[in-house]
């Protein structure tokens, strides 16, 4: 099957031409979603089995390059249009098709009824093709024809419901900002392929990674190949300063939210990364630069989760938050980490994605969390998983983000950035309090909302969905289990993937040696701290609205007492909370996100409209004016002639 | 002179379009019923000559006392001419009645311009280059203002025709001092003696004025202006026939002059004019294409920012960069006649609906329109896996490989900027809702020549290294 | 032959710009395209010259082809004149400029 | 001073001055009549450079025929009078002149920096056959047939052309 991997990449197109062309005629929701969700299915069968098929073969042998047709010969540029199953394709084709597939079959059911219900799954099943395009792909061009691709996808995803208002705008503005940010992103990557072809005179994955650990080349030369190429990931994956398009490209559906703005698309960066890490490996100065700005960007956009309404806008910036780990992870030198942490994001946090989406189905297109509450015992499936996802992300043992995030965190340590692993840990403290001020405010304490509303439990297909990606979240971090716990077998994860990374790990300055001690007492700190910031979150905004109105009427004595402890409340609200959540708001999100960053983006493009206004009035329409120009240019150019001689 | 069978042979496609014009003319003077007989016959005549063109392009020889070559690339250019006036006769059938020139007539002015151009790709010499240019301008002139009560059609003609004609002086006098210089005319001795004339100011006068001539021809900075006027007031398929053949006869006619050039040690003698023109060219075209309100005025704008992108390839003045400027020039044809053939669909009586707001919720009304018409943008502004990409690259390697690194670049962030006028369309088509009712004309012959285009992008999209590899194989 | 070639080169040169001039400023638009006419000649005489000098025909047949397409160009241009006449009752240039911008 | 300088200077006097005289001028028919004066001393010009052929065809098809076509467009016609040089948009006239100008002045440096009279071999016999009819004719006919040819064809569309949109009748 290995050798047949084109067939994942062929099914989704598949897929996507039978919808999209026939998707009209066919009147049938139910057809065009097993046609949609089945080409993922299948997609992923031949992933699994590839996956099992590489796993026996001896360790040096598991890296199989499938060739279709030589694509572009031009000079000593040769390019083939082929693929590369290795372990590191493997995994993240394996998490692609997996949650694609689950997130299609949910889409089944949330999108039933819309009228686009065949355009949607059409762009679906481009978007996979797109994504496996860019992880198999063997060469940056087959990459860049996915990673565009994948672009395109999130663009019309976001979109989808171009009549719809989005807060002050409409979707389509939000797609269109997305894009554009993309494309600054895109034009780093661009100049990073440049460079590199320039450099190594091929843009192979192979011959790339292996001249780059033997050609001669000065450290200036990567790191500003390493700084493009970053420049690039930082727009895919919603990195500052490119972040702040992926709050808004929630205006899409949310399965897409889950699927393209959560689990897969925006973690290409990180899997790019990842990818060149040779080149990365070659330039530390870069690397300590994507360690910082992935923390920055982890801090900043938990922070900014603190006060958000939106559910899904919640999760869009614990996303960026996560993102920001990942790089912190990639910029530490622990490319495993980070991999592994893209792996089990995928599952929590496509999970909460669901469950939001299952929510949000269920109050009828309400999004903001104050007007929810109490929708346990509506919805308990939803509320269960949702909160296995909240722990997971937390990072309470023995859920899965335990395993990646700590991972990040340790090796962060071990390589001596101890600063940013303080960050980490504060920032994993802030995860936990809002995922759980989201979960409370949510399912627990009374409802908030009218009685309009009849809250239920979304259908099987919506909810079966969910059930699978919670076993993968409490399941998932298992097979990265930590060496000092897991014995002579070593972490499993990163032996699997070790192969691909050795080019870089030589490359790299050898980690500090620390011991087990060390290791075990950081992992409870951040995982007391984690455990803290959740019953703050809870005791916040569980007990005290109880609190101050039930009690304060009943028991005057008791009363009191509680009002000492709701001074301490105040006192934290006014130390820490106020100024967090005062800062977050009118610092961080305001100023930060819509002011600096929106201006200069939409600036850039103001200016641009400004010269193209000013410079259209030069087409006077006069047939001697245009004669003229032409006869200024001929008298420039002949003296040129002239002086150049 | 031709000397035996095998060099009639190897003039078929020539012969082939201009006994069409002769037997047209017959047609048309004894028919009442020309329009449809002589629309059959442009489809034949141009199916035939550029598949035949395509099919025997192994046949390299040079006839006519080395005045004319054919076979190789001379037949890769004859094939874009006549697969792109085929597509143009498909566009024009229905399209021509709705503006108001439904002649038979029309098609002999056609047939004509196509053959200008053939000539001019396989020109040997300045004579045939002269005249190819000339039955190629002269034809688009009367193209250009063939309706003649349509006051767009005649200011298009007009200033179309004087600057032409302007430009066809400081041609002649070009030529005038190249002949006066280097004693010949013809393209192989001046090759020869070229390293002898580098010093020679006189010369290089000469050969600048000619560039500076073909420089308007192709639409690039500063001899542009005529583009945008001249594109809007035309009938909307012959605006795309001019866009598209006329911008690749002339660069053929570069090439074949300054190829031969380039390829000594004094190669770089224009670059830096090239890199001039090339580089404002495309900037300039992308911003201020961002600006307009008119779809034609916009896809004029672009054609003069690719006709930077395709300076590039002059610039970097390789292989490569012959190799790129012929690919993407295929690949530029078919996606450009697409667009204008959409534009031409979607155009109403009396040239109305050609603003851009005209495409506001096209997807909803006409789906199939809307998804061709968004791959002919995503091709233009470059974006994998369209032919317009690959175009793109094949320059800008090339271009990289003489060391013009950040002429590429400059490529690079112009597409970047002309990424949002392309997409803007787009965005118009799929997320907005219509203003007003606009209803696509509905023609079977239309619909097939965009189909067909669109065919032809993706194919040249996915398998481009067989073509480029066809092309570099003649280098 | 007595006079050296470079006096009919500038003579020719003079009167290519007289006939750019006269492009650059007239209004109407048959005195331009008659200034055209006016370059053309102008390099008609440079063609001549040099091929008069060089002893080879070749320049003087290349002048036969410049009158041809001067012929062609003229009876194309005037129709085109005369159809823009027709339409809008005026020849000064200054005045078609609907397309613009 | 031979007789072949003093036609030189009598016929580009000629030429020179009918050309300034027919941009200047404000009415059209007189333009038309200057430039035809001005063809007639070129075809001086060209006899005096022994291009027979050519100074006869200049003044039939030149002179006779394609100008003939111009003064009848423009009788036809009958288009207004020009304003004064200075009375629209002087500055912009200003410029151009002087633009054409510099190019002179560029191409005069250009002209006798490279002196292309010391490249030439005296071969002045030849050159008298050179223009000749029956040279000309015989190159036409052998080795430029080509474009010959393609010269029928341009004047072909050009007649269709000139045709159809002058013609050609309109619903």
């Amino acid at each position: 099957m290995t050798q047949h991997i084109y067939l994942t990449i062929l099914l989704p197109l598949l897929g996507f031409l039978v919808n999209g062309i026939f998707g009209p005629k066919i009147k049938n929701e139910k057809l065009i979603g097993i046609i949609g969700s089945g080409s993922i299915g299948l997609s992923f069968i031949i992933s699994v089995i590839s996956f099992f098929e590489t796993l026996n073969l001896p360790v040096d042998k598991r890296q199989t390059i499938v060739t279709l047709f030589p694509w572009i010969n031009v000079g000593n540029l040769n390019i083939n249009f082929s693929y590369q199953v290795d372990q590191l394709s493997l995994v993240m084709a394996l998490l692609v098709t997996g949650v694609g597939f689950i997130i299609h079959v949910y889409s089944i059911g949330y999108m039933h009824g819309d009228k686009a219900f065949w355009r949607f799954f059409s762009y679906l099943n481009l978007f996979i093709f797109a994504m496996m395009n860019l992880i198999l792909a063997d060469n940056f061009v087959l990459l860049f024809l996915g990673w565009e691709g994948v672009g395109l996808c999130s663009y019309l995803l976001i979109g989808f419901w171009y009549d719809r208002k989005f807060e002050k705008s409409t979707t389509a503005d939000a797609g269109k900002k997305a894009f554009i940010v993309n494309r600054i992103g895109d034009f780093g990557f661009l100049v990073g392929m440049f460079l590199i072809f320039m450099t190594f005179g091929s843009l192979n994955f192979n011959d790339v990674f292996n001249r780059a650990s033997i050609f001669n080349v000065s450290e200036g030369v990567f790191s500003l190949i390493a700084i493009s190429l970053f420049i690039g990931a930082t727009g895919k994956s919603a990195q500052i300063p490119l972040f702040v398009w992926l709050p808004d490209a929630m205006a899409g559906p949310t399965p897409v939210s889950a699927l393209i703005h959560a689990a897969t698309m925006v973690t290409a960066g990180v899997y790019m990364v990842a990818r060149c890490s040779v080149l990365f490996a070659s330039a530390p100065a870069v690397l300590i630069v994507v360690a910082v700005i992935g923390i920055l960007t982890a801090i900043v956009a938990a922070s900014i989760g603190l006060v958000q309404n939106d559910i899904k806008k919640v999760l869009a910036y614990s996303t960026i938050s996560q993102l920001g780990y990942m790089f912190l992870g990639l910029g530490a030198g622990a490319f495993g980490a980070g991999i592994f942490h893209v792996m089990t994001h995928a599952f929590f946090k496509a999970l909460l994605f669901l469950g939001a989406g299952s929510v949000i189905h269920a109050m009828h297109e309400e999004q903001d969390i104050q007007r929810y509450g109490g929708l346990k015992k509506f919805m308990p499936v939803t509320s269960k998983t949702f909160i296995i996802a909240a722990l997971a992300i937390s990072g309470i043992p023995p859920l899965s983000g335990f395993f990646s995030k700590d991972e990040i965190l340790w090796y962060t340590y071990a390589n001596g950035l101890w600063f940013l692993w303080v960050i980490g840990v504060i920032t994993a403290m802030l995860t936990a309090f809002y995922m759980f001020r989201l979960y409370t405010l949510t399912f627990e304490g009374k409802s908030r909302f009218g009685s309009d509303k009849h809250p239920h439990e979304s259908p099987k297909v919506m909810t079966i969905p969910l059930i699978i990606l919670a076993v993968l979240s409490v399941i998932g971090g298992l097979i990265g289990i930590p060496e000092i716990f897991s014995g002579e077998h070593g972490n499993r994860f990163h032996n699997w993937l070790s192969p691909i990374f050795k080019q870089a790990e030589r490359k790299m300055i050898i980690f500090g040696t620390h011991s087990h001690f060390e290791e075990i007492a950081l992992m409870t700190i951040s995982v007391v701290g984690a455990a803290a910031a959740i019953w703050f979150a809870r005791h916040i905004y569980l007990n005290r609205p109880s609190i101050a109105e039930n009690l304060s009427r009943k028991f005057r004595l008791t009363y009191n007492l509680l009002l000492n402890k709701y001074f301490v409340d105040e006192a934290y609200d006014y130390t820490i909370v106020n100024p967090i959540v005062k800062g977050s708001t009118s610092f961080l999100w305001k100023i930060a996100d819509n002011k600096i960053i929106d201006g200069t983006v939409n600036g850039l493009a103001k200016v641009v409209a400004i010269i193209s206004v000013y410079s259209r009035k030069l087409q006077t329409g006069l047939a001697q004016f245009y004669a003229i120009i032409m006869v200024l240019g001929i008298t420039l150019a002949l003296f040129w002639i002239i002086l150049s001689r | 002179m031709l000397n035996s069978l095998q060099d009639l042979y190897h003039i078929i496609p020539l012969l082939i379009v201009s006994g069409g014009i002769l037997v047209s003319i017959i047609v048309e003077m004894y028919s009442k019923d020309s329009e449809k007989i002589l629309f059959a016959l442009s489809i034949l005549v141009f199916g035939a000559a550029g598949l035949f063109s395509l099919y025997s392009v192994n046949n390299v020889s040079i006839l006519f006392n080395g005045m004319l070559a054919t076979g190789g690339n001379v037949n890769v250019f004859s094939f874009i001419f006549n697969i792109g006036a085929f597509i143009v006769t498909l566009l024009s059938a229905d399209y021509i009645r709705k503006y108001g020139t439904y002649y038979g007539e029309y098609y002999i002015i056609l047939q004509s311009s196509v053959l200008g151009m053939m000539l001019m790709a396989g020109a040997k010499d300045l004579f045939i280059i002269f005249i190819g240019l000339e039955l190629m301008s002269i034809s688009f002139y009367v193209l250009a203002g063939l309706n003649r009560k349509r006051y767009n059609a005649n200011e298009a003609s007009l200033k179309y025709f004087l600057l032409g004609a302007f430009a066809t002086g400081f041609i002649v006098y070009g030529i005038g001092l190249i002949y006066g210089t280097a004693q010949t005319t013809s393209i192989d001795i001046l090759t020869v003696r070229f390293p002898q004339l580098t010093g020679n100011l006189l010369f290089l006068a000469g050969v600048l004025l000619f560039l500076v001539g073909f420089t308007f021809k192709i639409a690039a900075f500063p001899f542009h202006m005529w583009v945008p006027d001249v594109y809007q007031g035309s009938p909307t398929v012959v605006a795309g026939l001019f866009s598209t053949g006329g911008k690749a006869a002339a660069f053929s006619a570069i090439l074949v002059t300054l190829a031969a050039l380039f390829n000594g040690n004094v190669g770089s003698l224009f670059t830096p004019y090239l890199i001039f023109v090339s580089a404002l060219s495309m900037i300039y075209g992308s911003i201020v294409a961002i600006s307009q309100d008119d779809i034609k005025r916009m896809l004029a704008y672009s054609s003069i920012s690719h006709a930077g992108y395709l300076a590039i390839g002059l610039a970097a003045g390789n292989s490569e960069g012959t190799a790129g400027i012929i690919f993407y020039l295929a690949a530029y044809s078919f996606m450009n006649l697409g667009a204008f053939g959409i534009v031409a669909l979607i155009e109403g009586e009396n040239e109305t609906n050609l603003s851009i707001a005209s495409y506001a919720g096209l997807a909803k009304r006409n789906p199939a329109l809307a998804a061709l018409l968004s791959i002919f943008m995503f091709s233009l502004s470059g974006i994998p896996p369209f032919a317009g990409f690959f175009g793109k690259y094949y320059v800008f390697f090339a271009a990289i490989k003489s060391g013009l690194t950040w002429l590429a670049l400059i490529g690079i962030l112009s597409s970047v900027i002309s990424v949002y006028f392309y997409l803007r369309i787009v965005v118009l088509m799929y997320f907005k809702d219509q203003g007003e009712e606009v209803i696509p004309s509905k023609s079977a012959m239309g619909m097939v020549g965009v189909v067909l285009s669109a065919i032809l992008v993706v194919l040249l999209g996915v398998f481009p290294g067989s073509i480029i590899n066809l092309i570099s194989s003649f280098l | 032959m007595t006079i050296p070639i470079e006096y009919y080169l500038a003579l020719s040169a003079f009167m290519f710009l007289v006939g750019v001039t006269g492009v650059l400023i007239r209004r109407n638009a048959i005195v331009v395209f008659m200034s055209i006419e006016l370059m053309l000649n102008s390099a008609n005489l440079t063609l001549v010259a040099f091929s008069s000098y060089l002893g080879n025909s070749v320049g003087q047949i290349f002048v036969f082809f410049v009158m041809t397409v001067a012929a062609a160009e003229a009876a194309v241009g005037l129709a085109i004149i005369i159809a823009l006449f027709r339409n809008k009752l005026t020849l000064n240039i200054d005045e078609i400029n609907i397309l613009k911008w | 001073m031979s007789l072949e300088i003093l036609l030189f200077i009598v016929f580009s006097l000629i030429s020179v001055i009918s050309a300034i005289l027919m941009i200047t001028r404000s009415n059209a028919v007189i333009s038309a009549l200057y430039l035809i004066l001005n063809f007639a001393g070129l075809a001086g010009l060209y006899l005096l450079l022994n291009a027979q052929f050519i100074a006869v065809t200049q003044v039939i098809v030149y002179a006779g025929a394609i100008m003939v076509l111009f003064l009848f467009v423009i009788m036809l016609l009958k288009p207004e009078h020009e304003k004064k040089f200075l009375e629209a948009k002087p500055k912009l006239k200003i410029f151009a002149v002087a633009i054409a100008a510099i190019i002179f002045l560029q191409l005069i440096y250009l002209l006798f920096f490279s002196k292309p009279s010391e490249s030439l071999s005296p071969e002045m016999t030849k050159s008298i056959d050179s223009g000749t009819i029956e040279a000309i004719g015989k190159q036409l006919y052998t080795n430029y047939l080509l474009p010959f040819e393609a010269a029928g064809f341009l004047l072909l569309a050009a007649t269709v052309g000139a045709l159809i949109l002058a013609k050609k009748k309109i619903e």
